[in-house]
């Protein structure tokens, strides 16, 4: 692969919105943060030295307001991309997403379009609490006449937000901090991953797994351990929740008989539950087990590390359940899955990587 | 954002000589008056928010806007939408539910939207619609023309933490927008003096810096000259401008009929304004430079009279929206 | 029954309320219109001059404020009791009940309590259009810490919102404007119907229905029809979505083995997602076929009548629904069914009762 | 509504004499400085927003305030925390994920509630705070007490529209809400002239027909006059106050470092404000008033960073919230 380079999430991020500013004068930046020496992350780095303060806007401190300006700058044709720091701070603009921006198309009959992506960050970790580590998913999967895609690899992130900047249609990106870390292969140059739906990112005829984010990267770990024990996982990546193209799921589970999913919000009212729903009303005659749902249990997220144990699926969890559908001795599985175990129990559980100090 | 271009020329949206704003308001006002009327044949099956009584506002603004600015409004659309050149048939199209309605019957009364004469959208959400036309503007200038946008809303709207948010942003960008408020007094049924504490409306203006304009939104003529003020301003860089009109919902809150009678708000206090009608004040004042007599006003409702029937006409005859249709347009 | 009388359902919930604060003087009513003469579709009707301005408190139009408001309130000990006249305006208040009213419990480790109902009315009908009109009942359910029932009769919806007043935790309800016409007997005096999970409200052995709201008087009609024909539903109401709790359904499922579950709001992410999902779970070797899901299709909704004859399920596509699920041949439904689809006939789509001359 | 009690008796928060409100100040430095210095230690897992350099405003304004009356703060609530006669171990147990902490661990330093003393919530969303004091006061009133509630928050809270929602509401109601705003010029690493356009903060309360007070807000007795008035307006049935204060934030944003090198803010800057810090100024005065000297000033640091010192060795060794506790408070 010679014309790629390492590199993690957030720098191919900021690599898209690059390559997409300089190629199209109507995108803007418009963000908490997004010219400030944080840059969001890094992922807006560079961008205010490179195109001005007229196409990195600084925000106040007002989401419903921005987003409706932002809404209807595209109304007019431009292409303004949104970014939060946190998913948490876009339920104040629940209302113009999900009026306007949703709605506009449809209710215009076709005649206008709201090219707008909005950029969310889950928060994870280092004790930030119940109210900026929200993960909501499925509140935004709800809504027909946005998209809904969530990343996971640098490669594919760096082309999603491409994609997602040139659609027509309002597209919210929902990124997990933790993944930001993820590092992969990235070419150079401009390219797309088109927004149509999961991905299959590992074959197998054992077990179907569907995961997206970053749970998606707990679920690739947990695949190669099964697979150590000799169970195959076709694992899936519901990299774009809506609109809904459950096809891909149905289809494994035809072959596998087992389904697994992983939310990274929460496991009620879920993308999984959708997912689980879909499958029985197409395929329940292939389902050889009752499909088994994990994410984050039922309550808010404790800031203290002490009650987050067991609060998010890992690839542990994901190797107990695939193992139990897959019926695969508890034996078979217990040598490579305790390596794992010793393994991650090397970084605290509430950091994302081990350069990281706090806070975020 | 290296050039300023006049967008569109200088066109303004429609006949600006006083013979032709009085026309426009009469228009207005005959147009809603027949849809008061047609209401209970049960056929326009949609809220209607009529603007009778506050023709003034829409018509003042609209004259002083050019083709190519844009509008944003709310529930209470009708007259914005008529002012700033929209078209009529197909208002009573989406009305009555058609496919040639200007959204093709998909969103009735209250989302009267026809960007071709800059009649952007129109927004049944409460204040939805100021942070749009904020934005309008902010698209405009990063076009490099000095167009301007102009948001209309009620004095309820104001009350939304996100005219505060629009207000802001507009004011610390020095966006060229018209904040209008058409202050009727009433948010549905509910006095100012229920929801708000007593100051001059103009005072929002100063938590942002902002310039105000205060007029009698019943006067055709006042309500020109402060906008006019306000749209230099916003396409010389300077800046939006809030706009406070005073004047008066004559029907009910949603609906055809009046409602004196329901004990939020005095005969009287109706009768005043109407006495005060912005429309009869504006013939009066033709009428008095000589421009109108009994036989102009006699041949401008005839002719009016039978726009409006045509377009009741069309609007009836007109076709449904295929029932297949349904569920296009949801992505592009 | 002598201490009945009929009512409907917004006469119901009017006299709840007034029964609340006449018995208790914490017990205060906040909301657009509440004071106003159309009182909120006549629910707070006469409130205003019993209980005087300040307890009836007319507000500005500031949703996220004043719902603000009212949890600031509610943690010194006093009942606020919000009222939105449609679900959507509830949407600007979306942070303050996601973040304050449902997690202040949690975090603060059970110290504080949030006491607080919010009434949220779904429109439907006479071309209210898309921003009117919009049933986000999974947006609710979605969320740990809040509780969330759905009326339907007019005497649970008379002791669910005494309940719900009473409760120390935020309940929201979410009434369909077309259930507030449902009338039925209502006893006299203060009674709570408990807020703990799905109601059994027609006993069968052939097919599992499961609706809620207005969906439900929908389902029971359906269930009239199918009985004509011999089939046995047994229809559940999930009348409180939030805390989850689909354990009647999952056993109505093992009795059955046929799952129809209807949504007032969206099919895809619906509450019906969630149910067959649980249900998948549980009992998958008791479904005897393919659960069916009924609900909102996946977009927008018009305003023009023209384009919703096939946007909201009624009796019939829920008969044929259920029919295709009980293996009922088509000749035997066919008879009972006309004579229901001419019934229904007589009245336009788009009202919600003989009376009803528009707008809303 | 009938009576109106002086709830709680008048008891101050804590001792209101010159050296008694110094010493809170110098208390709240301590701790934080404390905390800057531990956090390397990587045991204190959460967010931390540090006070320093706007202990004044906290000290000032709850000096004025009631044991019953309440307090809503934001993510920087350390000071207002400590200045309303929040529990210290309590707060460092929070801070150190405890089941000892104010919110048993659950919260983390954004969550620091102590109802006890009326410090009733600190919330991590900007201006999340703001109606719920509004909700207090409502409530204090409706128990027909003479109580106030006060809310502190940044100059870019003020931008988030439910300010103005929630003052609209205050104004109207003439309820007895402080909203304190403490101007510290920046919101995260952005100034005020990116986000605001230029006018007085105090114009803000013009919209609303408020009353407002400006002081210097590292000028402590400056900060009590100002506060006192509102309080006094408030009790009385007068309405509420919009108090801006500017101050400075000594360290980063968030997290226990100073940041002048990162390009938002100039060391010239923080320099001028570092001279004329609140603690050291309200020193001075001490000193010039004969109250303080240097072996009072050793007593007072000996005995408070003891204090210190054990709230630390408490929090550290306090043992972690049961892991099977989780699942509970989520109802009642
Ligand atoms: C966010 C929101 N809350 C409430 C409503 C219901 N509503 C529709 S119009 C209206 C009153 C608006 O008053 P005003 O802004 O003064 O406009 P007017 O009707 O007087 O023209 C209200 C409360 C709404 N549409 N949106
Ligand atoms: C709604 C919301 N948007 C964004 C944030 C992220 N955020 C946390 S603190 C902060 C800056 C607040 O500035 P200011 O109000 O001036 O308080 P200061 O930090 O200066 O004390 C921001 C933007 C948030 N917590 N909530
Ligand atoms: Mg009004
Ligand atoms: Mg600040």
């Amino acid at each position: 692969m010679a014309d790629t380079r390492l590199m993690n999430v957030a720098a191919a991020l900021r690599e898209a919105t690059d390559l997409c500013m300089a190629r199209d004068p109507r995108v803007f930046v418009m963000g908490e943060g997004v010219a400030d020496p944080k840059a969001i992350f890094g992922t807006t780095a560079g961008l205010l030295e490179r195109y001005g303060r007229d196409r990195v806007m600084e925000m106040p401190i007002a989401e419903n307001g921005f987003t409706g300006v932002a809404i209807g700058a595209a109304l007019l044709g431009r292409r303004p991309l949104i970014i939060h720091q946190r998913v948490d701070f876009a339920l104040l603009a629940l209302e113009q997403l999900v009026n306007n921006a949703a709605k506009t198309r449809y209710v215009s009959n076709g005649r206008h379009r709201v090219p707008l992506v909005v950029r969310m960050i889950v928060g994870r970790g280092w004790g930030q609490g119940p109210a900026h580590s929200q993960s909501l998913d499925a509140l935004f999967a709800m809504i027909p006449g946005l998209k809904l895609v969530l990343p996971t690899t640098a490669r594919e992130a760096k082309g999603q937000l491409i994609a997602a900047i040139e659609d027509d249609d309002p597209v919210m990106m929902i990124e997990h901090r933790w993944v930001h870390y993820a590092t992969g292969h990235v070419p150079e140059g401009y390219y797309t991953v088109p927004l149509d739906g999961p991905r299959r990112v590992r074959e197998g005829g054992d077990v179907t797994i569907v995961a997206t984010s970053y749970m998606l990267l707990e679920a690739l770990r947990a695949a190669d351990t099964l697979a150590q024990a000799g169970v195959q996982a076709d694992v899936i990546d519901m990299a774009v929740p809506r609109p809904f193209r459950p096809q891909l799921v149905v289809d494994s589970v035809r072959r596998t008989g087992r389904l697994l999913c992983i939310d990274t919000g929460f496991r009620l009212f879920g993308i999984g539950a959708e997912l689980v729903a879909s499958v029985a009303e197409q395929a329940l005659g292939s389902l050889a087990k009752p499909p088994v749902r994990l994410g984050l249990p039922d309550h808010p997220t404790p800031s203290t590390r002490a009650l987050l144990t067991d609060f998010y699926p890992t690839a542990l969890s994901i190797i107990d359940a695939a193992a139990e559908l897959a019926d695969v001795p508890v034996e078979r599985i217990a040598g490579p899955r305790e390596a794992l175990a010793v393994e991650l129990s090397k970084l605290p559980m509430d950091v994302p990587h081990p350069t990281f100090r706090g806070p975020f | 954002m290296t050039r300023t271009t006049t967008s569109g020329g200088a066109a303004t949206v429609g006949d600006n000589s006083p013979l032709g704003l009085y026309r426009s308001m009469l228009r207005i006002r005959l147009i809603e008056e027949a849809i008061a009327e047609r209401y209970a044949e049960q056929e326009m099956r949609c809220p209607v928010h009529l603007s009778i009584g506050q023709e003034a506002v829409a018509v003042g603004v609209c004259a002083e806007l050019r083709r190519t600015d844009k509008v944003v409004s709310t529930h209470r659309c009708h007259a914005h939408y008529l002012a700033k050149g929209g078209d009529l048939k197909a208002m009573m199209a989406e009305i009555y539910g058609k496919a040639a309605g200007c959204c093709g019957g998909r969103g009735g009364s209250m989302h009267l939207f026809d960007d071709d004469v800059g009649m952007l959208l129109s927004l049944p959400i409460v204040a939805s619609c100021m942070p749009i036309a904020v934005g309008a503007a902010l698209a405009l200038r990063q076009e490099g023309t000095d167009g301007v946008a102009a948001t209309f809303f009620g004095d309820g709207s104001i009350e939304e933490g996100v005219f505060h948010e629009s207000m802001n942003f507009a004011a610390l960008h020095r966006l060229p927008v018209l904040f209008v408020l058409e202050n009727n007094l009433y948010s549905c049924y509910t006095g100012l003096a229920d929801r708000q504490p007593d100051r001059p409306l103009a005072d929002l203006a100063k938590a942002h810096a902002m310039a105000a304009e205060t007029a009698d939104g019943n006067d055709l003529e006042a309500v020109r000259a402060a906008t006019a003020r306000a749209v230099a301003r916003g396409r010389a860089g300077e800046g939006p401008t809030l706009l406070v009109f005073d004047t008066y919902r004559w029907r009910e809150h949603c609906g055809p009929n009046y409602d004196n009678d329901i004990g939020y708000r005095t005969e009287a206090e109706f009768q005043g304004w109407k006495a005060g009608c912005p429309v009869e004040r504006t013939a009066a004042a033709l009428r008095a430079a000589g421009l109108l007599d009994e036989a102009l006003e006699a041949a401008l409702r005839r002719e009016l009279g039978a726009e409006v029937a045509e377009a009741f006409d069309f609007a009836r005859n007109a076709p449904f929206p295929a029932a297949d249709s349904v569920k296009d347009h949801v992505y592009g």
